[in-house]
């Protein structure tokens, strides 16, 4: 055997020039371009408070989206997140009720998401239902149960300290909510590329079964997912009911869809597999970024969303129509 | 060469590029009427690519196709198989959920009334051509209940369902036990006979001596040589094939044996084995032999924590375990190298080096937290130890040959640096030069001070590096064999269930 | 319609028409931020959940901005004033009363309602309850929730009749829910069996009038509607007025909005529509 | 050994079915008159009819969520067709509805096959534009009963034979779809490529072109209930039909359709899409309080799942002989 040291490099090309062509550049490029259309078509764009004011429109849903990421990265998707914020929310609702203080409200809120959260991971690592199906029924239930609670009521009568964190402020334009993503999003990085943690759920969403044979326990990391996704859920829940100040069951009924889409354009791949945080940090910028611009124009909702679907789909055709394109004539 | 007819079909100056590899430049290869031509080559040789031009699943870079002398294109499987081109794959490509008659016609079913599938004449078709290659197999059953060596009987029955002037079988004998092996060598005579042009491609040489009359030889995607198999010696196409001579195949050892690591004591699964017991030493190297399906995988995979047994008692180092899960087997220093490489082996989608580190992440992080040059040093450590043939380390697994991805997972299970290694059928598909390579780590691994545990169905191997041999046959144990005993007729008579004579 | 005619009576406003993608609280919040941040002067909503736009309704009062609320109502904190279409009491007791005049003996009715959370649809309901006695013999078997979708208040109205066999009307208060339902009693050959009644709109109804599915059914001018609001949001903003209890504000050929104690007030009667005059306005809304 | 399989799996849907039936009718007995039933399978018929064009995407291991969007958008097109040409002959409506659906399901199989994107991303990216069309088409107007002719909703609900029309079509889409997905090439193709895309590629089948296949028959039949409905209920506007995308893929599931691709039967989807019709008819009737409704039927779909799962558990392969006698 010639064992003239056949060397293999590391790496073939360099990181940098990696993260340039990387989906995350195009996005960001997407972005830039939303950001200066935004400012050229309206003169009310460009002001500190109403920059700030746009955060919320997905703020909440990021910090899902976050959670999600890794999530549909193990391989698997959570369609009842929306569900449980409902359900988190009326627990919370419920709470007031009994005369329960800000802390207290908060920790049912977070707890309720967590259980939530578990039902699903147990149904789909205990019992080996595949999620989308699970969640699908789960979404039924978690919001049927807020409905046979409140029926056509609302619970209200939040305590005031409670406002801070859907409409607090941290300093100046800088709400708490801007705050929490900032600080989720960077523990959320960590977490995907930085731990032991994050590589296994790469390697089960790659291949589960490789992943199982290489001692990764890959039903408890699936099941600790889900908790982890109930629990930014419950985040949300906690953010939303602040800011709405009151809970019915129909809150914030069809944001799976929309975190679902934050995640896709942020370069998740839905089969699994592949994907990082700081796409979806830019993907939840450009669509908070291009509701705000088309509400400013006063666009109508519906006829937004056109655009986020041809948005969708065009991120992911264009570069693929692209390189048919260089190789035809190449 | 003056003396044999036109060739069939001739390719020339066939090149074929992946991102980032040339998997085939220039080459060439001929195959004519009535004739066996041998395809040899390393892992990566390129040989399942110019299967794939043949049958339209790959288009070449450049270079053609002459059918006849007429140049022609593939531009999906139906045209290959139009021209009368037909394969048995290296994989098993065939559908779990369908039945078997279903596979064997899939694309071309016969039609019935209204141009309606026919369903009773399809499964009649299908029951005279599994008839045809002795394989006792119900065509209305579903494929899913077949064990693998069946399901390879389908693939075999699937080609030749189609009425082909060129049959290719790739690596057709790797999942066959020897009965099967032996009514496959009738088929090619018979094939043969009727004048088919077949291309043969295989790891054995015996092989290839036995049934071809040509060869023809790829190296790194090159084409090397062709000509007459009556006209070279083994010695010779090994040559060919590595670039240097390989003289012996087997590591000479001189075991020595330590204390005893392992202890297994009835072991028992409800349905795929029972009454398993035996014990391991340090330092040894015991042969699992038996026939394709006897079980040895279900019991080292119940072993390794993937499945539970129903009972039995496993002692590492004197004391009990309870291993639930490969995690436990791992924390025990008992790792599995697997049989069925792309599923359970690699993680394709992940690059090189983190499929050598994913079961020592402990090692290679701190607190959890990942070190990404410990990560790079860990992997370059055992990949090198294999010599692994890659482009570069943080390459997708998925982009490299058979062969060499089985290199990557064997580095990943020294890399944890266990006890037991347990090697399911270690060289399944290994070129003989990786092979050699297999057996010597194995060997010095041995010499190291660790367990090894061997599953083969490949007498020469199991009879080459074991010190002691276990028989298995439909999920018992048979036989324990060692020194004088262990010989190929005993291994064979006992996995068979042959009474002595 | 009403609100473009609103403006240029007045010479110097120019509406803006905007709605989110779809029917939540969450989305009219998106849109309230967008029109906060055009600096308006003035919003006029139509809310879909009475307490969840509170907080940013103030946050646009904070900021200068002219809140009223119309047609479905904002809790008393997040608004100025509430423009109701017509009083609350009113529209209650005219719905039971469309169902009685058609049943002079009585019998049983029941009522298909928007969803659960209809801020006026649940008002309406309260108020058609609390006038009941006053309609002895209308015995209310239950209420269904439409969800203001075609198909579902179809079903519900469907199930309504098959599980009380002995219903004589359905009060739908919700114009999606009224054609639906009318629609499901044509196709169960229910027709003089079961009338039809509640809140619709003449060129919806007009069809069910004719088949009989429908004796008669109320509604505003909705034209109406967006001309008093347009008119009570610029008057409050340019401070013709100011909204206090018991304050008229003016509203053009609308006359004045009194307001009460919650700063709400009514604009007009509803209009009864029947087979002698459906056809006069299917054409006009 | 098939058929076994399937049959054990739609027997327990079966008996579920006969279940919630009896339940029912212990507290309203008119619920299994013969018309009623009638009714219900006719309530249930839009959802018969996309569960199967559901079906065969799902067997290829795709998923349409853009079939409600597509129903809505060509019932408007239809709608509005109808309400400006009164006079374009009936016939041509049902046609008209199946093309315009078909080539709304073309535009995302073209993307599935040509630019290789996920299925779940084009269709939930097509759910949102075909909605936002219709609001573009419609300026968010509805068209009501009186702007449309009589024939026009007239044609679903005229009895024939004792059966709506509207039932009839189902019924027709039911026989037809078995042909197709038992009796012909295409119909092993969506298994193959469902099954094992990999393998397909092999025997020639263009897993691409499959795909493209399923996605044209799911929106075909989306556009033509997409008529049916806009007829049925005598009105159109932006959210018809509005989420009952998942109801679709609740029916496929429930009848033991496996998300994964390649596993599933038209008896399955049928029956699965009845379970569901079932359920939401019977909760009004025995008077259930509104507010449960939405629990109970996702409780249903949880358990359903469970119960198709445990059903289908496969024992693994037997080696010891003992164990093979003992099965
Ligand atoms: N789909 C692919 N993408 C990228 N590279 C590929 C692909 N398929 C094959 N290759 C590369 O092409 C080369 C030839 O592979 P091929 O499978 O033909 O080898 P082989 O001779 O059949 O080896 P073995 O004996 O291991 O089966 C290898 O270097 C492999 O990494
Ligand atoms: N019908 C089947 N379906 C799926 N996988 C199968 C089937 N039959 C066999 N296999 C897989 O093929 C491998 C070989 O089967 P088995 O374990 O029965 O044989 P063995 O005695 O280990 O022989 P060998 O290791 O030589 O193949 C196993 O990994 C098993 O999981
Ligand atoms: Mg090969
Ligand atoms: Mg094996």
């Amino acid at each position: 055997m010639s064992l003239a040291e056949r060397h293999i490099p590391d790496r073939l090309t360099n990181p940098l020039q990696r993260a340039l062509k990387s989906w995350e550049a195009l996005l960001l490029v997407v972005a830039v371009t939303v950001f200066i259309i935004n400012s050229l078509s309206s003169p009310y764009f460009l002001d500190a408070w109403n920059l700030s004011d746009a955060t919320f429109n997905f703020t909440e849903k990021a910090m899902i989206a976050f959670a999600m990421a890794l999530l549909i990265i193990s391989g698997e998707i959570d369609l009842s997140v929306a569900s449980i914020i409902a359900l988190a929310s009326t627990a919370m609702g419920a709470a007031v009720q009994f005369g329960a203080g800000t802390t207290e409200i908060v920790l049912i809120g977070l707890l309720v998401g967590l259980i939530c959260g578990a039902f699903n991971g147990g149904l789909v690592t205990v019992l080996g239902l595949p999620s989308i199906v699970v969640t699908i029924g789960t979404m039924s239930l978690f919001r049927g149960i807020s409905y046979i609670v409140l029926g056509d009521q609302a619970y209200g009568g939040y305590p005031r300290s409670f406002a801070f964190f859907g409409q607090g402020y941290v300093w100046w334009v800088i709400s708490f909510e801007i705050v929490l993503f900032f600080v989720l999003a960077a523990a959320f990085w960590v977490l995907l590329h930085k731990t032991n943690f994050g590589r296994s759920v790469y390697a089960i969403g790659n291949n589960p079964t490789a992943a199982l044979f290489s001692g990764i326990r890959v039903q408890r990391v699936k099941f600790i997912l889900f908790m982890l996704t109930g629990l930014m859920a419950g985040v949300a829940a906690v953010c939303l009911t602040s800011r709405l100040g009151s809970t019915r069951p129909s809150i914030a009924v069809g944001w799976e869809l929309e975190v679902v889409t934050m995640v896709v354009l942020g370069g998740i791949n839905i089969l699994g597999g592949s994907g990082s945080i700081p796409g979806v940090v830019i993907a939840a910028f450009v669509m908070g970024m291009v509701t705000f611009g088309f509400g400013l124009l006063n666009v109508p909702g519906i006829v937004m969303s056109i655009f986020i679907g041809l948005l969708l789909i065009g991120v992911i055709a264009l570069p693929r129509l692209w390189s048919m394109f260089i190789a035809r004539r190449g | 060469m003056e003396q044999s007819p036109d060739p069939v079909i001739s390719l020339s100056s066939i090149t074929k590029t992946f991102p980032g590899v040339k998997a085939l430049s220039e080459v060439q290869l001929d195959l004519y009427p009535g004739q066996v031509t041998a395809l040899v080559g390393e892992n990566g040789a390129g040989k399942s690519t110019i299967v794939k031009i043949l049958t339209g699943i790959y288009q070449p870079n450049g270079g053609a196709i002459l059918v006849d002398g007429q140049e022609i294109q593939f531009p999906t499987a139906h045209h290959a198989s139009d021209a009368g081109i037909t394969a048995i794959h290296q994989e098993t490509v065939l559908f779990d959920e369908l039945s078997v008659a279903e596979n064997i016609f899939i694309g071309h079913t016969p039609r019935g009334r209204f141009g309606l599938l026919d369903t009773a004449e399809m499964n009649r078709q299908a029951q005279s051509l599994l008839d045809g290659i002795g394989a006792q197999i119900d065509p209305t059953v579903r494929l899913r209940d077949l064990g693998i060596a069946n399901k390879h009987l389908v693939a075999i029955a699937r080609a030749l369902s189609i009425d082909a002037r060129v049959v290719i079988m790739d690596e057709p004998t790797a999942a066959l036990s020897h009965k099967e092996i032996a009514e496959l060598y009738e088929l090619v005579e018979k094939l043969k006979a009727q004048g088919k042009a077949i291309l043969f491609i295989s790891h054995k040489f015996d092989e290839i001596f036995r049934i071809a009359d040509r060869y023809t030889v790829f190296r790194d995607g090159q084409f090397v040589a062709d000509g007459l198999i009556s006209e070279v010696g083994e010695a010779d196409l090994v040559q060919m094939m590595v670039g240097r001579s390989v003289e012996q195949i087997f590591p000479e050892r001189k075991p020595t044996v330590g204390n005893e690591v392992l202890k297994i004591e009835d072991y028992a699964h409800p349905t795929e084995f029972e009454d398993i017991g035996f014990s391991l030493k340090r330092g040894e190297i015991l042969g699992f032999y038996g026939l394709v399906g006897a079980g040895r995988s279900e019991f080292m995979q119940a072993l390794f924590g993937i499945t539970r047994p129903s009972s039995g008692t496993c002692r590492i180092d004197g004391e009990e375990k309870t291993i639930r899960s490969p995690a436990d087997a791992i924390a025990n220093g008992i790792v599995y190298v697997p049989e069925d490489r792309g599923k359970q082996g690699a993680v394709i989608g992940l690059p090189i080096f983190q499929n050598v580190t994913l079961p020592s992440l402990g090692k290679t992080s701190r607190n959890g937290f990942i070190r990404m040059a410990k990560e790079y040093g860990l992997a370059r450590e055992y990949t090198s130890r294999l010599d692994l043939r890659a482009a570069s380390l943080d390459q997708d697994v998925g982009t490299l040959s058979g062969g060499n991805q089985q290199k990557v997972v064997i580095a990943k299970w020294l890399a944890t640096q266990p006890k037991v290694i347990i090697l399911d059928e270690p060289t399944k598909g290994i070129d003989i030069g990786s092979k050699a390579a297999v057996h010597e780590f194995m060997s010095e691994l041995a010499a190291q001070g660790l367990a090894v545990i061997m599953v083969s169905s490949e007498i020469p191997e199991v009879l080459g590096m074991s010190d002691r041999v276990i028989v298995m046959r439909e999920g018992r144990m048979v036989a324990e064999l060692e020194g004088e005993d262990l010989t190929p007729e005993t291994l064979v008579r006992n996995a068979a269930g042959i009474e002595k004579a | 319609e009403g609100a473009q005619e609103a403006a240029e009576e007045l010479g110097n406003v120019e509406i803006i028409y905007t709605g989110p993608t779809d029917t939540t609280a969450e989305g009219q919040i998106e849109v309230i931020n967008a029109l906060i941040a055009q600096r308006v002067d003035a919003i006029a909503v139509s809310a879909n959940d009475t307490d969840a736009l509170v907080p940013v309704l103030q946050r646009a009062m904070d900021r200068g901005i002219t809140v009223i609320s119309w047609d479905s109502g904002v809790a008393e904190e997040g608004r100025e004033l509430h423009l109701n279409p017509s009083s609350n009491p009113l529209i209650g007791n005219m719905i039971v009363q469309l169902a009685a005049e058609h049943l002079p003996d009585g019998g049983d009715v029941a009522v298909l309602s928007a969803t659960t959370t209809s801020t006026n649809q649940n008002i309406w309901i309260e108020e058609m309850t609390a006038v009941l006695p006053n309609y002895p013999g209308i015995n209310v078997v239950g209420t269904v929730y439409g969800n203001d979708l075609a198909d579902d208040s179809y079903r519900e109205a469907i199930g309504l009749m098959q599980s009380h066999p002995d219903l004589r009307a359905i009060i739908a208060p919700t114009s999606v829910g009224i054609v639906a339902a009318a629609q499901a009693v044509a196709d169960a050959g229910m027709i003089g069996q079961v009338n039809v009644t509640g809140l619709g709109l003449p060129s919806e109804m007009a069809g069910h009038i004719d088949s009989g599915a429908s004796q008669s059914f109320a509604i505003w001018n909705p034209i109406d509607l967006g001309y008093a609001a347009t008119m009570l949001a610029y008057n409050l903003s340019t401070d013709v007025a100011e909204a206090e209890p018991g304050a008229s504000v003016p509203m053009g050929r609308m006359g004045e909005l009194v307001l009460d104690e919650t700063n709400s007030g009514a604009m007009a009667d509803p209009f009864v529509y029947d087979a002698s005059n459906v056809h006069d306005f299917a054409d006009i809304f | 050994m098939v058929k076994q399989l399937t049959s054990a799996r739609e027997t327990i849907l079966f008996a579920a079915i006969l279940a919630i039936l009896v339940l029912v009718t212990t507290r309203f007995p008119g619920f299994i008159a013969p018309g009623n039933l009638i009714d219900v399978f006719n309530d249930t018929s839009p959802l018969i009819i996309l569960a199967l064009g559901q079906m065969a995407v799902i067997l290829t291991r795709c998923i349409d969520l853009s079939v409600a969007a597509n129903l809505a958008l060509t019932g408007m097109i239809v709608a509005t067709l109808n309400s400006v040409n009164p006079d374009l002959p009936i016939v041509f409506i049902p046609i008209l509805a199946v093309l315009i659906g078909a080539a709304l399901g073309a535009i995302n199989g073209i993307l599935v096959w040509k630019l290789e994107i996920p299925p779940i991303v084009v269709t939930l990216g097509t759910m949102t534009i075909f909605r936002g069309i219709i609001f573009v088409i419609s300026d968010g107007n509805w068209i009501n009963a009186h702007e449309m002719s009589p024939a026009f909703t007239a044609l679903p609900r005229a009895i024939f034979l004792g059966l709506p029309v509207l039932s009839w079509f189902a019924i027709v889409i039911m026989v037809a779809s078995y042909v197709v997905i038992t009796r012909t090439p295409l119909g092993r193709a969506f298994f193959a490529v469902g099954g094992n895309p990999h393998a397909a590629v092999y025997t020639g089948i263009s897993i691409g072109k499959t795909q493209f296949a399923a996605f044209v028959l799911s929106g075909a039949l989306a556009g033509l209930t997409g008529y049916l409905w806009v007829a049925r209920y005598a009105v159109a506007y932006v959210d018809i039909a509005g989420g009952f995308e998942l109801e679709v893929v609740a029916a496929c599931v429930i009848g033991g359709i496996s998300i994964a691709g390649g596993v599933g039967s038209v008896g399955g989807a049928i029956l699965g899409a009845i379970f569901l019709g079932i359920v939401k008819n019977a909760l009004p009737v025995v008077n259930i309080s509104p507010f449960w409704q939405l629990a109970i039927s996702g409780s249903a779909i949880i358990i359903a799942v469970a119960f198709n799962a445990q059903s289908s558990r496969t024992k693994g392969r037997v080696i010891l002989k003992k164990a093979e006698h003992a099965t």
